[in-house]
């Protein structure tokens, strides 16, 4: 049977252990979290995988993305090494910035991820600034800032479109609307109609996909990217959202509506989606996913294996990394 | 009869009765109220741990969700204060200061001077401040020397729950921009405080332990670790006063140099950074007006100059502990 | 004959007045400080008249204005004292400000206006809540806040916008666009192709009027603030102007096209649009404007010959008003 | 040969000469160039004193005029300092920070930590500084505390010409970020600088004037007054020594330690507000590191907490001036 998808079956098959990973991932954090292992303010992207991977399949480690403190997603689907985040988030010598950083924090410059951030809307101007550079450097990377629908309404989200826009940058803005920030809703909080309509009030096309269909955010993802490379300038991309979890781990999420997360769990599972998608086209098989799906258990459990054996950074590391020089 | 009730229950009653005898009393701020506009539970939330939770149900009217707009909403407190209303802001950490202060700092606190003594603003921007909590550097600093820094707002960082109930009312009455620094990991810490709502006074730090030998000066949570230390040094014949400075700006020097005019020597806790901190300003002032007193070196006791590390084992050595604190009292009592 | 104009004659000529003396004091102000006799920075309003006070003319006490930089002709048409504005912006004790605040901020909260400022865009959070105050106090004021075409591209601006959208506020945000921040052209910094889109991006609606013509300005204000009252919301309105001096005194104004500051006094001044409306209609004769003009003449030449005949504020003044107690 | 230039256009010869040597410096701000997309002269402005006026001509690629935006362009400047480029970014007043300090101390300050060293940010945060220009409270701050408070900035304030042209070189090439200051009354002033390139390290005080007496230790625009003082004292037969510190943080505590330790009498001067200010910091760090040195109460001379006032003659009054700064000196002679 032929593949009718814009990716070959290889891609395919690493777009869903990608997404599969980040669930796993988030899974076995919320089971250990409320354990008690886990030090901190923890935020889930279980639900969200499918606008990470739909995205950051098109880019290569030149290309920036910045990252919110819901990161954990953006930075598996960017590579980042599993094993060093999962170190990282138990705060040990060998995560990925030595324990100093943790959840909130974590980055990999070399591969083009800018960090997770503690700060809403931090991203975006940061991803103005890469996307400058590559600019003036004169190669074809692109800067992604992912923001929620509650920090699309901070300042240094909407200063930095404008700026984009401005300087034509190669600068793409990616609202994940999961409906909620915190507790709130976006239909409270943010006051235009459609996230289009901001886009135009700052010059530049918006689009909105829906967030949960891997193929639908790979499409717009790749057409905005390509404009971008191509110096065509800045686009908006909305991809509408549902959180699974709650906003950080301990929340009791009494704000959403009986069954909310039940009937997401059964109707908006981007896996799900995904898994029926290229089954039913006969490109991948059953089982083909379920080996992936073993693969990355056992990964995971490495992971946290090794992240609860590995040691605690010393006390001559408080002072380290403050300064270059 | 004692009525022991945790530091976060004392903020939220402080508010709960300054928003009953005021109506001009409003606080506004991330999900303190929670829900809004979701199909859930109202009150869902109550602030980002819980302090306000229940005070949307006594005054619908006066509490206020916002949207993740802090130059908008703490502006807008501003504004407000100087056009009838009595705004409490709460800006969920005080790390997220720098996106939001410009209408702080050149703003709410410098209206009174330029307009040459014809504006009042009477607004709180309250916050959570400091680490101990494994929320890593963006979301654990004290932050206080920036405010304190800065002429026209008062700065307050209460260390325990009585003081807190006290204080907040204080801050609410008081006709100034007031920062109120809540530190998260002291929430949970209990005293007695009296139902009846009190304030107390800006500018009168409390002796919180009175002794002979050297005194202690701090505030926020490194008191509960200063008097730790002074029960570490009780063993070892040491009498060391502790000093609670309560509130930073204004600040009671006059104790201070009481203090230090009887022991003669002097250790000041910050959980700020070194440099330009609370601890220095303390230091300075006292070689300055009280040098002759001076037996000893005076000791500052502070983190390192570094950001807040997340991992529990880094953060557990950054705070300064009763040890460390001890540790310089007794270097001061060697001369 | 009969009065054509939405006011009755007593309005257009306190109207005129106000335009002309906001003219007569910045053109003053411009020959002063080629002489060197005020200190600081100086940026003069000229040209810009018809949009302060065809505003304005809505406006009671109770209305709570922000201004800017450029806030002597808000505070003139908001009705702050010509004489002790004079003496502030030279520095005196007699000044409204006490000589501590100076051209940049100049206020007088008894009347409403919330102050010039040195920062752009910081009136916007301060108008939301003296509107958010007028809601609370259940009174029928309302917030008007102006900024510059430069200061549009302001977070605080922006996510003003978005507040007093989601909270309904009794505000306005007027776009005083007079094609120039400092140097810069308003084709450069900002992205959108109308400030009617930007509105509609932040959920409010947006008008366009002509600066230079009083009654467009009027007629559109007196809308958009009718509206604001019964609670219909806050609006953006944009007033196209044009700046007759530079940026602040000082300024050589190279980035001008030559001829431009000419071509713009001969032919958009709103001054000359205003009489010549008013007399070709025979509202108001040219003489009864003459006198005017003679009388606002008289009021600046007493209002420079107090202000320097004041005493500057003595040294005990410098610590007094930091704080009420 | 001498070569007399002002601060002005030191500022103006280093950014073309680093722009020269390395493509990837740049630099952005409001009006640096002047009149983008007006129609009338190219590089119209050159920033709002001319400082940067000509360098377009020259580097047409490297020259960024921005709009009214300094989060955003801040921010992107910090961001290009992660990718490969150098940026420059000009924030016109430091007043301005409280629009986008979150950019510069929870961003660019905080990276290198928070990513456990695998961040370098080499970016340069250009400001003018200072009081004396009649601009008021809002265009007249030093704010050096603020910055020197946060680990992770480094902080320099260049006293003349001379020290201006080296430190920027040098804060360009740094690898960490940088606040620069540029005292607005300093522009204008003239020094003796050497056409090549040239770099001043950071954390290396100078002894402007050697003395035995006292030690005045101080940076900026007081650099200038205190070395008047010094020679008012002198006619009284009084020898002052005076430190410029040229970099806040780093900050050079050697070299004042050492002082001190020979003159045992010391007087901060710091044009920024006294609480927690650098001269708080560096009296506190005196009287604990060389608290048996010292003879005399430290003495600090600073404005008044109070915002920068308007009026000519509050002004001239706020600012510290040489009587003040001699004053003091004296009163640490009394002991
Ligand atoms: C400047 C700033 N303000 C507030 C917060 C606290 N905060 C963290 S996450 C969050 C909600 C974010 O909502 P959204 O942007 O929709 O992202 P989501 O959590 O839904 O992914 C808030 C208020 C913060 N981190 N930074
Ligand atoms: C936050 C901030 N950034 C920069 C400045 C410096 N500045 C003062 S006025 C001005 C230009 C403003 O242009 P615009 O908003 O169009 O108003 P106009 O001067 O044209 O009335 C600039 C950049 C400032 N005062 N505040
Ligand atoms: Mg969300
Ligand atoms: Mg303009």
């Amino acid at each position: 049977m032929s593949n009718p998808f814009p990716l070959p079956k290889e891609q395919l098959l690493d777009a869903y252990r990608k997404m599969k990973t980040i669930r796993d991932f988030e899974e076995r954090l919320h089971v250990d979290f409320a354990r008690g292992e886990i030090p901190g303010f923890v935020h889930l992207y279980a639900g969200e995988e499918a606008t990470a991977v739909g995205i950051m399949m098109h880019l290569h480690d030149r290309d920036r993305i910045a990252s919110t403190h819901r990161g954990h997603g953006h930075c598996i689907a960017k590579g980042v090494d599993v094993k060093a985040m999962m170190a990282e988030i138990y705060g040990k010598a060998t995560g990925c910035c030595a324990g100093k950083g943790g959840s909130m924090h974590i980055a990999d410059l070399s591969l083009g991820m800018m960090g997770a951030n503690g700060i809403l809307g931090a991203g975006a101007p940061l991803v103005c600034g890469a996307a400058l550079a590559a600019q003036k450097l004169g190669h074809d990377g692109v800067g992604i800032t992912f923001f929620g629908d509650g920090a699309s309404n901070q300042g240094t989200v909407l200063e930095s479109m404008n700026l984009a826009a401005i300087w034509n940058l190669p600068a793409i803005f990616v609202v994940e609307n999961n409906g909620y920030a915190e507790s709130t809703s976006v239909d409270y909080a943010t006051a235009s109609d459609s996230y289009v309509d901001r886009a135009t009030g700052f010059g530049m096309p918006g689009i909105t996909v829906d967030g949960l269909d891997f193929f639908a955010v790979y499409e717009a993802a790749g057409e905005v990217i390509r404009r971008a490379r191509e110096g065509a300038g800045p686009t908006l991309l909305e991809c509408k959202n549902v959180r699974f979890f709650g906003h950080f781990e301990g929340d009791a999420q009494t704000y959403k509506a009986p069954g909310e997360n039940e009937y997401n769990r059964a109707n908006n599972d981007c896996l799900k989606l995904f898994r029926q998608k290229v089954t039913e086209a006969g490109v991948i098989s059953e089982s083909e996913l379920d080996a992936i799906d073993a693969e990355v258990a056992q990964l995971i459990d490495e992971a946290v294996a090794e992240a609860i054996a590995a040691p605690l950074p010393g006390p001559e590391q408080l002072t380290t990394d403050v300064y270059v020089n | 009869m004692a009525r022991i009730i945790s530091m976060k229950d004392a903020v939220n009653e402080a508010l709960d009765q300054e928003m009953t005898r005021d109506p001009t009393v409003i606080m506004m701020g991330e999900d303190i109220v929670g829900g809004a506009g979701a199909q859930g539970e109202d009150d869902a939330w109550g602030g980002v741990l819980g302090v306000s939770k229940g005070l949307y149900a006594k005054h619908p009217n006066q509490m206020i969700d916002t949207p993740l707009s802090e130059s908008a909403y703490v502006g807008a407190a501003i504004g407000a204060a100087t056009a009838g209303l009595r705004p409490v802001a709460e800006l969920m950490f005080i790390d997220f200061i720098g996106v939001c202060l410009d209408q702080v700092f050149n703003q709410a606190a410098k209206f009174r001077y330029m307009f040459g003594g014809k504006a009042e603003t009477p607004v709180v921007i309250r916050a959570m401040c400091g680490a101990g909590f494994r929320a890593a550097a963006q979301h654990s600093q004290m932050l206080t020397p920036l405010f304190t820094h800065i002429p026209g707002l008062k700065v307050v960082c209460p260390s325990n729950a009585y003081d807190c109930k006290g204080l907040l009312i204080q801050a609410i009455r008081d006709n100034d921009p007031v920062i109120f620094l809540e530190h998260k990991n002291l929430y949970a810490s209990t005293a007695d405080v009296p139902e009846e709502p009190y304030t107390i006074p800006f500018g009168e730090a409390n002796i919180v332990r009175e002794g002979r030998d050297a005194t202690i000066v701090t505030y926020g949570q490194m008191v509960g670790r200063s008097v730790e230390a002074a029960e570490l040094l009780k063993k070892d014949g040491v009498d060391v006063e502790v000093i609670d400075l309560r509130t930073l700006s204004p600040i009671d020097m006059d104790t201070v140099l009481e203090s230090v005019e009887a022991t003669g020597r002097l250790v000041c806790v910050d959980e700020a950074n070194p440099r330009c901190s609370i601890a220095a300003d303390i230091a300075a002032t006292v070689a300055q007006d009280a040098f002759d007193a001076l037996k000893a070196p005076i000791r500052m006791v502070t983190p390192p100059h570094a950001p807040v590390p997340f991992s529990p084992s880094l953060e557990d050595a950054y705070v300064p502990s009763a040890e460390r604190i001890a540790a310089a009292v007794r270097k001061t009592l060697e001369n």
